[in-house]
């Protein structure tokens, strides 16, 4: 099945990026990424989507890695107070629906809860730094059925 | 002052406030939709934040991410530019009740001057003229009809909440009243989510004369002088100037009273555009008024020399009026061309694509604000205004000749402009000659092909 | 199955992208996307260039084609006077150091003079008409020992 | 009035003279070398011609080729810019002697000005300040001796033959003074093939004040007020900007009244510019005059609002002085820093290469005159001047902060240029506060490295 929205998930990431070519494959993976010779580029590209491409070339044998991203702008936290234990750490299993951190905006709290089952294997945000929107929070290694599109992206 | 201004705009205005700000050593935080990360204000600015996807409803329109951006980077005060927010009432109350100043009037000002029914009756108190008209929204067909017995035709029908040509309609005779006042209404409903309506008188050949005023929101007001922004394709401005062509003197000191008059009777704080019609007969009309920067405020710059964005930012920071009235003075001509990305020859259709840029015009007398760059995608999201050209002369004849010269100089390619139209413009000999109304590009043709 | 509602999202992703190519595959899945190399060019080819260009590589079977180029700036006239006859016409064999034009120049008449022996094989301005530096004024087939570059531009 | 004129220049002068000509309804014709063959100058004139190679001495400084491209186009007028043939007396000669307008003085009247010693003479005849030192060429050491002992050290020795800093050098002390006198000589020789030499008193730490005049050759002259070019390196100008700083007010006057007594006692026609130094007691004196416009004319364009181009071809076209001393006034400030391709941090050496651009600055208060476009080619034949970058401000704190973010905001890659210098300059406070001289780079470290 041709997915629309994963091709232009693809798109948008080619674009935003500096490389020229990316060929995707399965059954079972193939990723080819070329980057960009001559052309003069100026954009400079934001640091955390280099460091996703980075992630996923790293994985390119595994399932795919899943991300966790901030649906709005604000402080991030991984506990729910000051000296409580945090959410979640590395290497913990999470379900659909826990909460895996907390984005202070305009004074209120927003829960931000995990759309996967899963192993926390990284966290991408230091505790009290501020996230912009659609900024990636957490690498979620997939675990048992997940629905939904299979890049977070 | 403030130490850091968060601009929550994007395009030629988030560029031009960014570039006043970087002047005044003020540092600077951008927020942007997903479209806009390659954009040259990220780029400039200090700080920049993502707060949403591509469509304005869920960005530039997203008051908890723009605020939350606001709070994380420390920003003390919010520029909203013109459009997205600038005249947002409730946008304005958010950031006062955050003890984040809103860089305009208070929310009370911009939801007085919003109505602008309301509007029309503050002037009118005051003795500033306003077009003959209801002072009340007008609720069925039968006050309609009342009203058109007592003005007589033609007549126009206004929406209450808002400007820009929505839920507006001329009618000429009693039988299009009623269907008018559907439309409108609805229309009216759909732009503003208010269907209320007003009507007023509709004068022929009217030219639109606004004037930039200042306010310090201590009673001091100043103005920079008119505008005559009568080039226009439904009530969408396409070309303005600065000084407007031939009012007499008398006529001129009357209307700028009436402007400052105006708006030191709300006791107005920034800077601010009162609008008017003047007839035929040199006879001015409030119509209403824009509580913003407005897009074509850069002839005024460029003709008195004063930075009105410097102001509002100080006004706004608390200084108090930061000039003078003797100390604004006029000298040459401007005017500016708004760059849209549109097809002037086949009914202003938008043009959306990769934009090739081999050169921009510059050089004696010409100001260009822009935010396009070679390879730029020019999206359908936003508005489609992409540059405005502002061209100067010691007189109304170099200004015209440069700015001829300067749309020719636009080398560049992948998407229609509205620069074709311009040059053609720039030739007509009613327009060279300083005969135009806000019926112009209507009467000459310039709408419907024939020019083409 | 042709999915022209596929189709038409597809055309609308790249016609709003900055790529150059999309293939998508299947049985199961292979995409490949491309983006723009070229870098953009803009200057325009002044005619006179194409048409030299266009010779010469029509020409490329034969023995080299060689040029009389314009050393100075001003009016091209074919005969020394307003009646006489022209120095050369198509088809006439030349010799190194004939004159084959006169270009007037400040009120000087320059005589230009052949660099190459051969037939002239087509005569590139009209009488008359104004020349710049480096425009090609004559063409030549070669005949016999021709001395210095061959291309003569 | 011309119908059509012919520019014999190339880059960013031929462009802005392009843009007046256009303005003016004038056509013209371009000529150019075989390197600028795809200059944005070709692109927009109506016609152009190739006159010769890359080399300046076989295309631009083609006396015959350029003729002859006037004849052939039919242009009844040469505008020969800056540089190259502008102040080549024998060019402006054989255009008369055709019946071709040259755009400047006549040839006798370049001769005179380029003989520095003969332009000394007029200037102190008809009482203008001039540098003490020697009114007659300095033939010997004995001589040159006998002077030193008259005048004192310091002594600058300069070419007769022309200006630039070439076969310029000062003098300390007795024992330097042969080396000096020889090593000017043979420079002077090889610049102006005129080793004449003289020797004026070495004034320490002046400023380089000049004054823009404009005559009709009727005897009439008009002023543009001063610039200060003080930041210069070798005798380069680098940045300027007017007004200059701080001249107390009886001193402007009785400057600009001496600049334009000088204009009229030569009964000069055309665009001209007398340089001056002025000392730490504010006194000045006459170094030499520019027959030509200025590389730095911008400043004064943008602050009085005339173009300075136009006016050199009305009085050029015989229409006589086309404006009133009353009306040319200044406002606000201006500094125009000139972006070189060199690399600033290591000797000024010249950088080659493709040019990348992204952005170029734009906005309020900023005139930007180039032809540079994205991957054009710097090439080594030209002078590295690749644009102009002029701000503008209603005070000199404004257009610095203006220039500052400007210079910021070049987006562009591929060479060296000077532009990160001048941001240092820019921020450097002695610069800020106005204490400058033509020693200021060499005093405050910029030449050296210690800034870099």
């Amino acid at each position: 099945m041709i997915d629309v929205d994963l091709i232009k998930k693809l798109v948008d990431i080619v674009s935003r990026s500096n490389i020229d070519e990316l060929r995707v494959g399965d059954k079972d993976i193939k990723i080819t990424i070329k980057k960009s010779t001559k052309p003069y580029k100026f954009q400079e590209i934001p640091q955390e989507i280099e460091e996703v491409q980075e992630l996923s070339s790293e994985n390119k044998e595994d399932k795919e890695d899943l991300f966790v991203i901030s649906p709005i702008v604000g402080t991030f936290y991984r506990a729910p107070k000051p000296n409580a234990p945090p959410f979640v750490e590395v290497g913990d299993e999470v379900k659909v629906g826990q909460t895996l951190c907390i984005i202070e905006a305009m004074k209120l709290m927003n829960e931000i809860k995990s759309d996967y089952n899963g192993i926390v294997k990284q966290i991408l945000v230091e505790n009290g730094e501020p996230v912009e929107y659609g900024q990636p929070l957490f690498v979620i290694e997939p675990v048992g059925e997940n629905s939904g599109c299979s890049v977070k992206f | 002052m403030f130490r850091k201004i968060l601009i929550a705009n994007r395009g030629e205005i988030a560029l031009r406030i960014l570039r006043t700000c970087r002047s005044l050593g003020i540092k600077t935080v951008l927020v942007f939709s997903e479209a806009d990360r390659y954009s040259l204000g990220v780029k400039y600015a200090d700080e920049a934040f993502c707060i949403g996807p591509p469509q304005a409803s869920k960005s530039y329109l997203n008051i908890p991410n723009i605020i939350a951006a606001a709070e994380i980077s420390g920003a003390d005060a919010i520029h909203p530019g013109y459009g997205f927010l600038a005249e947002n009432a409730d946008f304005a109350e958010v950031c006062e009740s955050c003890g984040i100043k809103f860089i305009g009037p208070s929310s009370k000002v911009i939801s007085l001057m919003g109505d602008k029914i309301a509007a029309r009756k503050v002037m009118y108190e005051v003795g500033v003229p306003v077009i003959p008209g209801t002072f009340e929204p007008v609720e069925d067909e039968k006050k309609a009809i009342s009203i058109a017995k007592d003005f007589g035709f033609p007549l126009i029908i206004k929406a209450a909440g808002g400007g820009g040509g929505r839920g507006m309609r001329i009618v000429r005779d009693m039988d299009d009243l009623k269907g008018a006042l559907m439309v409108a209404r609805s229309e009216a409903e759909a732009a503003f989510n208010n269907g209320a309506i007003y009507i007023e008188k509709y004068i022929e050949g009217a030219r639109h004369i606004e004037v930039q005023i200042l306010g310090d929101g201590n009673g001091n007001v100043v103005h920079f002088y008119e505008r005559d922004c009568s080039i226009q394709r439904r009530h969408q401005k396409l070309i303005e100037e600065s000084p407007a062509v031939g009012i007499p003197r008398d006529v001129k000191e009357k209307l700028l009273e009436s402007a400052v008059r105006g708006a030191r009777a709300i006791n107005y704080e920034g800077v601010g555009t009162l609008e008017f019609l003047l007839d035929k007969d040199n006879n001015f009309y409030f119509m209403e008024m824009n509580t913003r920067i407005q897009v074509e405020h850069p002839v005024t710059e460029v003709v008195t020399g004063h930075d009105l964005v410097k102001y509002q930012i100080l006004v706004a920071s608390g200084e108090g009026m930061p000039v003078r009235q003797e100390d604004i003075v006029q000298r040459g001509h401007a005017i500016e061309c708004r760059i849209n990305a549109e097809d002037p020859f086949n009914n202003f259709l938008p043009s959306t694509g990769t934009l090739k840029i081999f050169s921009l015009p510059g050089g004696p007398g010409i100001r260009l604000d822009t935010a396009i760059y070679n390879n730029i995608e020019i999206l359908p999201y936003y508005d489609s205004l992409i540059a405005k050209l502002i061209s100067w002369g010691l007189d109304r004849k170099e200004a015209i000749s440069r700015m001829k010269n300067a749309l020719e100089e636009f080398l560049i390619e992948g998407i229609k402009t509205t620069i074709p139209l311009y040059l053609k413009i720039m030739e007509d000999e009613n327009y060279v000659s300083g005969n135009i109304s806000i019926n112009f590009l209507d009467e000459r043709g310039f709408l419907n092909g024939e020019r083409s």
